[in-house]
């Protein structure tokens, strides 16, 4: 008999920690000790805590360990599995009340949760369906062929308030209502797994760690609309779960999930990987179908909506993966207990990423109205190093940054949006003193720049004006009119653009511009980052007494800046070669390096005689 | 058919009415509201990018594309407010400022740009974002067009109507956001594209001068320009021209979009070898000395024909025409023929079983358009008929008919095509094939050329037709022959008798006087010499005359040369495949002392 | 530390359909004149897809995977095999990042440059990797082992900054630690 | 497949994930410190796990752990039930392995002769 599962997390964040080597030495230290007949490991997906892989669970006991290399493999086996004790090395500190932690239970970051889309995430082997089929897998499915009609399930979506978890937060109801009335056929489903928002990786972590979810969320979904053929969208980037859901419906084939005459109904379902090529807009319902199609992700005016005219002119009802992945909890527990959960006008759960600046990064569900303090200070463990919480950004580059004031806002589609932002995948990046929020807001834009497809001039055209202006103000050359300048461009971008990556891009300027207005001053009229960020606006110094001159930094400057003082053991930067890469500040063992937030024309102190280096040029001497 | 249901919406405040699925602009447009539009062109598909043509929904925070969206019943719509025409003028101010838009060195400057003039009318003086102006390059390795990316501003009417009209798909917008850009084929240029028909439907749909014609480029603004709406007479499929003309001159030749066969569609030929490729024209009535032709006026060369006629007994004379002739002049040749010991009608080989088949179905081109299957046969419309090979690409495109192809050459249909077969030596498995092809077939149409039309030819349309009746639930197939030569069927249902073979012809008698009507042939009527025993039986006649636009090796052979107009001259009718009468008006005046070739043959037996 | 793994997670070739009808209408196509075997298996990519027009992209990602890249004659063959205009394939090659038209080192370094990646140093880290490989981002080192790129988002925030060489994932890669990866890590790759 | 050959299916698999539920009626804890490795408590361990497995008993999960502290008394056994209750069984061998599976786990039945003493939840909490 098992006694004892031990499972691996194999979802990409643990694989390249090293988790596939882990199992390696699990595997043949198990075997060693000859427990591999009562010891299984169990590979699985995401367990949420990415950034303390190689993460392990053991059961029955339910030990949560972190970082598990290969290495530290045969002293957890002597401990754990022969010793029958925690191998406390290995057990993570709760940041939040700095205990060790056991148990997932007795860890903030997992105690604070509510798993309804992620419940098998981290607990079921992925590639094996009968697991997901011992956790209820495709029951719910299979009451809704045999028991329900679709109107019934579209009533019962209807009842749970769902809402789609994409990022607008339509009512998926409604949506499927409408879809189901369309009266040309054939209909679609599509599941947008083209998960492009950086800093989010949720839809990832369901696919690898419950890819049947999604099937059958689908199918319920296509039973439910009258549709009978679905494409699941998915991006390239995400390797592993492609394999996974390829794996999946391959299996769920086999069993007689996917295909002809389900449960011996006469409805037929059959499920398609389209994988994208690396176009952000793609995320986008329209774009997404024309690449579904095999054609350039170009986005088109709606109306007409997909559910009028979508893949190939048909019916098309597009979800995300996790609004796919909540249909079948609804259908298995009722919209009832789904509706219990959330907040007023938005039920239910939503997975966040949680990314940045913050000691708990990972993957975190929590029903809606959870505030941001919460996320933050409590599943997130709060800011690490000791520094100041300064904002977090919420929607990706479609949504803004909010600050320290609006904290305790609950996070729910409306309330971001009052603030300027949006909900988006629910990626949460936080952000520490050491943001420049001019820097933040230039990133985004560049992104947007970079991602428009380049139909419409606003988004084409415009964002690249407002980059260039941003990118002006970073380098210390704003003008005093370029607020104006990129409030008025925002708006108009907004107003005008075609599709939602147009109509968001401006957020994050306009939302830091809201909020942190002064920082764009410090920008624009004393040339001075004061987050240290912007490169163009610092200087590197070398404190004189500090310096020991053991040359580190010397050795370390990329474009050789760094000389000798005649005489004595110090060194010293010149400024006018400086390129304020923090090469030497970051290989500096003794503090000496001084890094200011002014212009270096503010600080550059006189300049000593250097000593002649053989066989370099001396830089300047002015 | 059902009629559309009736719809009423309220655009700036006026009560409009329109059919259900028509989008705002349609409606507005019928109703005489005017939107601005940029990317939108009437028979494309919608695109929507441009947003110029922008309209607020009452209750509705966000702007729409009225050319893409479908007008809702009762909804209240804005077309013209302070918003929208500060929206409309930010975004030209950026579209302006993305590339080279600088007016005096572009060749649609003052009044042809269609982006210059709603800068204009959205009263956008000044451009506040610094010009990005990247440096792109400029394709004039077409043959007839250039492609300056400069100047593009990225709205698609060209690679749309590449692929929607001409149905090459040529074009297309290659990478991404500001890095967009049209491109040929991979990435190549016009002059190596071997998918380019050269149509300039492109340069057509441009709304600046980014795509623009070589041999019109700073020859005059069009819109000061004299436009005549005549029909082409380079192939008998008689498309629809409006011709740009100025101080007696063509500046430009565009496709007729009131045209019912070419719906404002042209080809290479129709659209620019015409008046592009320049041809040496003859301007004088001459006649050969010992040396050279020599000019002389018309009244000498009428003469001189009348008097070396008056020698010769009629049946010693003969009268031969091209197909290109008008209606009015094929009926001038009836008139004169008793005059004539014989005349005859120079056709292409096989042409004459066609030119006596008669016209197809009147609406046949157009119904090339609906069928769900087409069979060519012994054609070859992409090289001959190129308005009609866009209507079958896209049939087959865009619709997925099915496409058959039976022809000893080889065309760029074949790519398309379900089938695609020599007609020699078809095997009994091959009709299999091609029944099962043609099952379910509702709509087929025959689209059949000389080829067709040899004693192979007429078994496998024999058998196809067979095919195509033995399925219950079929329409009887449209039938459209397709002669190469422009207006052969009316000329010979005029009474003049096709001949294919010419040498035989002339010889069947000893000739003493032998009057070519060569009219505006392209080659001046020099084809007659690719039948070789041709030019050795001109040189035994003795007084050859030929009346023709252009020089050739045919007036070089010739007695006595007589300028004839040329089809921008002419008016009268021709008749094309279809048995439509299709009007001809002349845009210049002839050129020289050319005249029309019915009135030479009235002078010259009066 | 960071530790490279090997996974097999880029096959992008999807399972055999098990719906539809697998009659194909294309015509047999001739082999390839190179005889290139890399164009056999191309073939069997779009037969899979039964030449259908939509499964373009699956089709440049497959010809890109045997490929490296996807070169001018590539998409002529493509095109023309399932019946697509020139222009068009042109346009989806381009309009996509991970599609590249020019030879790329044998190893891919992309550096995420995702947000969190951002905020944890990214533009520094691609810098770093450029200067200790001695080129510039979108460059190919001399002895065409290694191509500089950025990448946005990989999805793996909780390791940021990421950086993935091939199919190996390294993640906690601050720039400090660029030298180091450099130096020790690239040369397994050697 | 219809959905009674899915529950039926389901109930089969359930077995293979129980262990990760965590609310099984009973635990075993086997004494595994040196002394009990060296009084056979790995093959005790080995008998007992394949007499589970054999009676398809499933409310039962198995742990290890080091010394309990009745070191002449090894091998040790302590049964843990959901409620609190705790016996503990000494000197077990490959016999008395077989009969606490098929009294103690499958029938509920304490095994009288070998347990060493009921131990109230209080107690254990003291004891540990």
């Amino acid at each position: 008999m098992i006694r004892t599962h031990v499972l691996v997390c194999t979802g990409t964040g643990c694989t390249s920690s090293g988790s596939l080597a882990t199992r390696d030495a699990l595997l043949a230290e198990l075997k060693k000790h000859g427990l591999d007949n009562e010891i299984e490991i169990v590979e699985t997906g995401c367990m949420g805590r990415c950034d303390l892989g190689p993460v392990s669970l053991v059961h029955p006991d339910g030990t949560f360990y972190k970082n598990v290399l290969a290495a530290e493999v045969p002293k957890l086996v002597e401990e754990h599995f022969l010793k029958g004790r925690p191998y406390k090395k290995l057990l993570p500190e709760d940041p939040t009340t700095h205990n060790a932690v056991l148990t997932q239970a007795d860890f903030t970051f997992f105690n604070r949760q509510l798993r309804i889309v992620r419940d098998n995430c981290g607990v079921i082997d992925p590639e094996n369906i009968e697991e997901y089929i011992a956790r209820d897998g495709y029951l719910a499915l299979g009451k809704v062929l045999t028991e329900m009609k679709p109107e019934q399930v579209i009533t019962e979506i209807k009842a749970s308030s769902l809402r789609g978890r994409g990022g607008a937060g339509f009512p998926t109801g409604k949506k499927w209502e409408i879809m189901r009335k369309a009266s040309d056929f054939p209909k679609y489903v599509v599941c947008n797994a083209d998960e492009g928002d950086p800093g989010a990786f949720m839809n990832r972590s369901v696919l690898e760690g419950d890819p049947h979810s999604v099937i059958e969320g689908m199918a319920i979904g296509a039973y439910a609309m009258g549709a009978s053929r679905g494409f699941v969208y998915i991006r390239a980037e995400y390797g592993l779960a492609v394999k996974r859901l390829h794996i999946a419906i391959e299996q769920a084939y086999k069993y007689g999930f996917l295909g002809k005459q389900l449960f011996g109904t006469n409805f037929d379902f059959d499920v398609e990987v389209r994988i994208g090529a690396g176009a952000f807009v793609c995320g986008e319902e329209t774009a997404l179908m024309r690449s579904v199609e095999g054609r350039r992700g170009q986005p088109q005016p709606r109306p007409p909506f997909p559910a009028q005219r979508g893949l190939w002119g048909k019916p098309t009802n597009i979800n995300n993966v996790e609004t796919w992945a909540t249909i079948r909890p609804i259908m298995l527990k009722g919209a009832k207990w789904f509706a219990s959960i959330g907040t007023e006008k938005t039920k239910g759960t939503k997975v966040f990423c949680l990314a940045g600046k913050i000691n708990n990064t990972g993957v975190a569900e929590l029903p809606y109205g959870t505030t941001l303090r919460e996320m933050i200070f409590e599943v997130g463990g709060g800011i690490p190093n000791g520094k100041k919480f300064k904002a977090v950004q919420t929607g990706g580059p479609s949504g803004g940054v909010i600050p320290e004031q609006h904290i305790d806002e609950p996070i729910d589609y409306e309330s971001l949006q009052k603030l300027g932002s949006i909900m988006g995948s629910g990626g949460l990046v936080v952000m520490d003193e050491d943001s420049c929020m001019v820097d933040v807001a230039r990133f985004f834009l560049e992104f947007c720049c970079d991602e428009s497809c380049g139909k419409c001039p606003p988004c084409r055209v415009g964002t690249r004006q407002m980059l260039n202006i941003l990118d002006r103000i970073s380098k210390g050359e704003g003008e005093p009119d370029d607020i104006g300048k990129l409030q008025d461009l925002a708006a108009m971008v907004k107003d005008t653009s075609l599709c939602g990556l147009g109509q968001t891009a401006p957020n994050p300027v306009l939302t830091t511009l809201r909020y942190f207005r002064q920082e764009y001053e410090a920008h624009i009229h004393d040339k001075r980052c004061p987050a240290q960020v912007c490169r163009d606006l610092l200087s590197f110094t070398i404190n004189q007494e500090k310096c020991v001159g053991c040359s580190v930094c010397a050795r370390s400057c990329p474009v050789n800046t760094i000389f000798k003082v005649k005489g004595q053991k110090k060194y010293f930067i010149v400024e006018e070669d400086c390129i304020h890469c923090g090469a030497c500040l970051d290989t500096c063992k003794f503090d000496s390096i001084i890094k200011a937030s002014e212009g270096p024309s503010h600080t550059a102190p006189p300049k000593p005689e250097f000593e002649p280096i053989p066989g370099r040029k001396m830089a300047v001497t002015r | 058919m059902i009629a559309p249901k009736q719809i009423t919406v309220t655009i700036d405040g006026q009560k409009c009415v329109g059919d259900e699925g028509q989008t705002v602009l349609q409606i507005a447009t019928a109703n005489h509201i005017y939107i601005p539009t940029l990317c939108y062109l009437k028979h494309l598909s919608s695109w929507g990018g441009c947003r110029m043509c922008i309209v607020e929904i009452a209750g509705s925070p966000k702007v729409v594309p009225s050319c893409a969206t479908p007008a809702v019943d009762g909804t209240n719509y804005s077309a013209n407010n302070d918003r929208l025409r500060q929206l409309r003028r930010l975004t030209l101010e950026l579209l302006f400022s993305e590339r080279n838009h600088i007016c005096p060195f572009c060749p649609t400057n003052h009044g042809d740009c269609e982006l210059q003039q709603q800068g204009y009318r959205h009263g956008m003086d000044s451009v506040r974002y610094p010009y990005l102006y990247p440096a792109l390059p400029v394709d004039t390795s077409g043959e007839y067009f250039a492609l300056d990316h400069n100047r593009c501003i990225l709205c698609t009417r060209c690679v749309r109507v590449c692929d929607e009209i001409e149905g090459v798909h040529t074009l297309d917008v290659a990478f991404r956001g500001e890095k967009n850009r049209v491109v040929v084929d991979l990435n190549g240029t016009f002059g190596a594209s071997d998918t380019c028909t050269n149509c300039g439907a492109c340069v057509a749909a441009c709304p600046t001068g980014a795509l623009f014609d070589k041999a019109a480029a700073f020859r005059g603004k069009l819109n000061t320009c004299q436009v005549v709406r005549t029909t082409c007479t380079e192939c008998p499929v008689g498309c629809g021209l409006l011709v740009f003309t100025k101080e007696n001159r063509i500046v430009e030749v565009f496709g007729d979009h009131d045209s019912k066969v070419s719906l404002g569609h042209l080809c290479a030929r129709g659209r620019y070898e015409t008046w592009a490729v320049p041809r040496e024209r003859i301007v004088q009535p001459m006649i050969r000395t010992i040396h050279a032709l020599k000019p002389v006026s018309w009244q000498q060369a009428l003469r001189e024909i009348a008097r070396i006629r008056g020698k010769l007994d009629a049946t010693q004379t003969a009268l031969l025409v091209s197909p290109r002739i008008t209606n009015e002049a094929a009926k001038a040749v009836a008139r004169v023929a008793a005059r004539f010991g014989k005349v005859g009608m120079f056709v292409a080989r096989d042409e004459s079983a066609l030119c006596e088949a008669g016209t197809g179905a009147l609406e046949g081109t157009n119904s090339l358009s609906n069928a769900d299957a087409i069979i060519v046969l012994g054609a070859q419309p992409s090289r001959t008929h190129g308005v009609l090979a866009a209507k079958i690409r896209n049939a087959v495109r865009r619709r997925r008919a099915k496409l058959l192809v039976f022809h000893a050459h080889k065309s760029d249909l074949d790519q398309h095509a379900d089938i695609c077969a020599n007609i020699v030596s078809l095997e009994h498995v091959f009709w299999d094939r091609v029944a099962e092809a043609l099952k379910n077939v509702k709509r087929p149409a025959l689209v059949y050329g000389a080829a067709a039309m040899t004693p192979i030819g007429v078994t496998v349309m024999a058998r196809l037709i067979q095919i195509l009746e033995s399925n219950p639930s079929r329409h009887a197939p449209v039938l459209i022959p397709l002669p190469t030569s422009t207006n052969s069927q009316a000329v010979a249902a005029a009474g003049v008798e096709p001949v294919e073979d010419v040498a035989p012809w002339l010889d069947a008698q000893p000739l003493q006087y032998l009057h070519i009507i060569a009219s505006d042939e392209p080659d001046g009527g020099a084809r007659l010499f690719e039948e070789k025993p041709v030019r050795v039986l001109l040189e035994r006649i003795d007084c050859v005359v030929v009346q023709a636009s252009y020089q050739s090796e045919l007036t070089e052979a010739a007695r006595i040369v007589l300028p004839a107009a040329m089809w921008s001259e002419k008016s009268g009718t021709v008749t094309n495949i279809e048995g439509r009468e299709l009007p001809l008006q002349s845009v210049l005046t002839p050129r020289g002392e050319a005249r029309e070739d019915a009135r030479i043959l009235g002078e010259l037996v009066s | 530390m960071s530790k490279p793994v090997a996974t097999s997670t880029t096959s992008i070739t999807a399972p055999p359909r098990t719906h539809g009808s697998s009659e194909s209408t294309a015509p047999m196509l001739p082999h390839h004149p190179s005889g290139d075997q890399r164009f056999a298996q191309l073939d069997q990519t779009m037969q899979h897809y039964n030449y259908e027009p939509t499964a373009l992209i699956q089709v440049l990602h497959a010809a890109q995977h045997s490929f490296g890249y996807l070169a001018l004659d590539v998409l002529r063959y493509i095109a023309s095999a399932m019946k697509l205009p020139l222009a068009h394939v042109y346009g989806v090659t381009t309009f996509y990042n991970f599609f590249s038209l020019v030879p790329r080192g044998k190893y891919q370094i992309m550096v995420c440059t995702g947000t969190t990646c951002h905020v944890r140093g990214a533009a520094t880290v691609v810098e770093r990797v450029g200067q200790q490989l001695g080129i510039k981002q979108g460059e190919t080192t001399k002895d065409g082992l290694f191509s500089l790129q950025t990448a946005r988002c990989i999805g793996a925030c909780a390791l940021a900054p990421a950086i993935t060489v091939g199919d190996d994932v390294y993640g906690k890669l601050s720039p400090d630690k660029i030298p180091r990866f450099c130096q020790k890590e690239l040369k397994k790759y050697v | 497949m219809n959905l009674d050959e899915l529950k039926k299916l389901k109930e089969k698999a359930q077995r293979q994930v129980a262990l990760r539920e965590g609310n099984k009626k009973y635990r075993v804890v086997f004494s595994m410190g040196t002394s009990g490795i060296a009084a056979g408590a790995r093959e005790i361990m080995t008998t007992m796990l394949d007499e589970i497995d054999k009676r398809g008993i499933e409310n039962v999960e198995v742990a290890v752990t080091g010394e309990i502290g009745l070191v002449d008394a090894e091998p040790v056994i302590r049964i843990e039930e959901r409620s609190g209750e705790k016996v503990t069984y000494a000197k077990v061998n490959a016999d008395a392995a077989r009969k606490i599976v098929s009294e103690h786990l499958q029938k509920g039945k304490v095994v009288d002769g070998l347990a060493v003493g009921k131990v109230k939840q209080k107690e254990a909490e003291r004891l540990k």
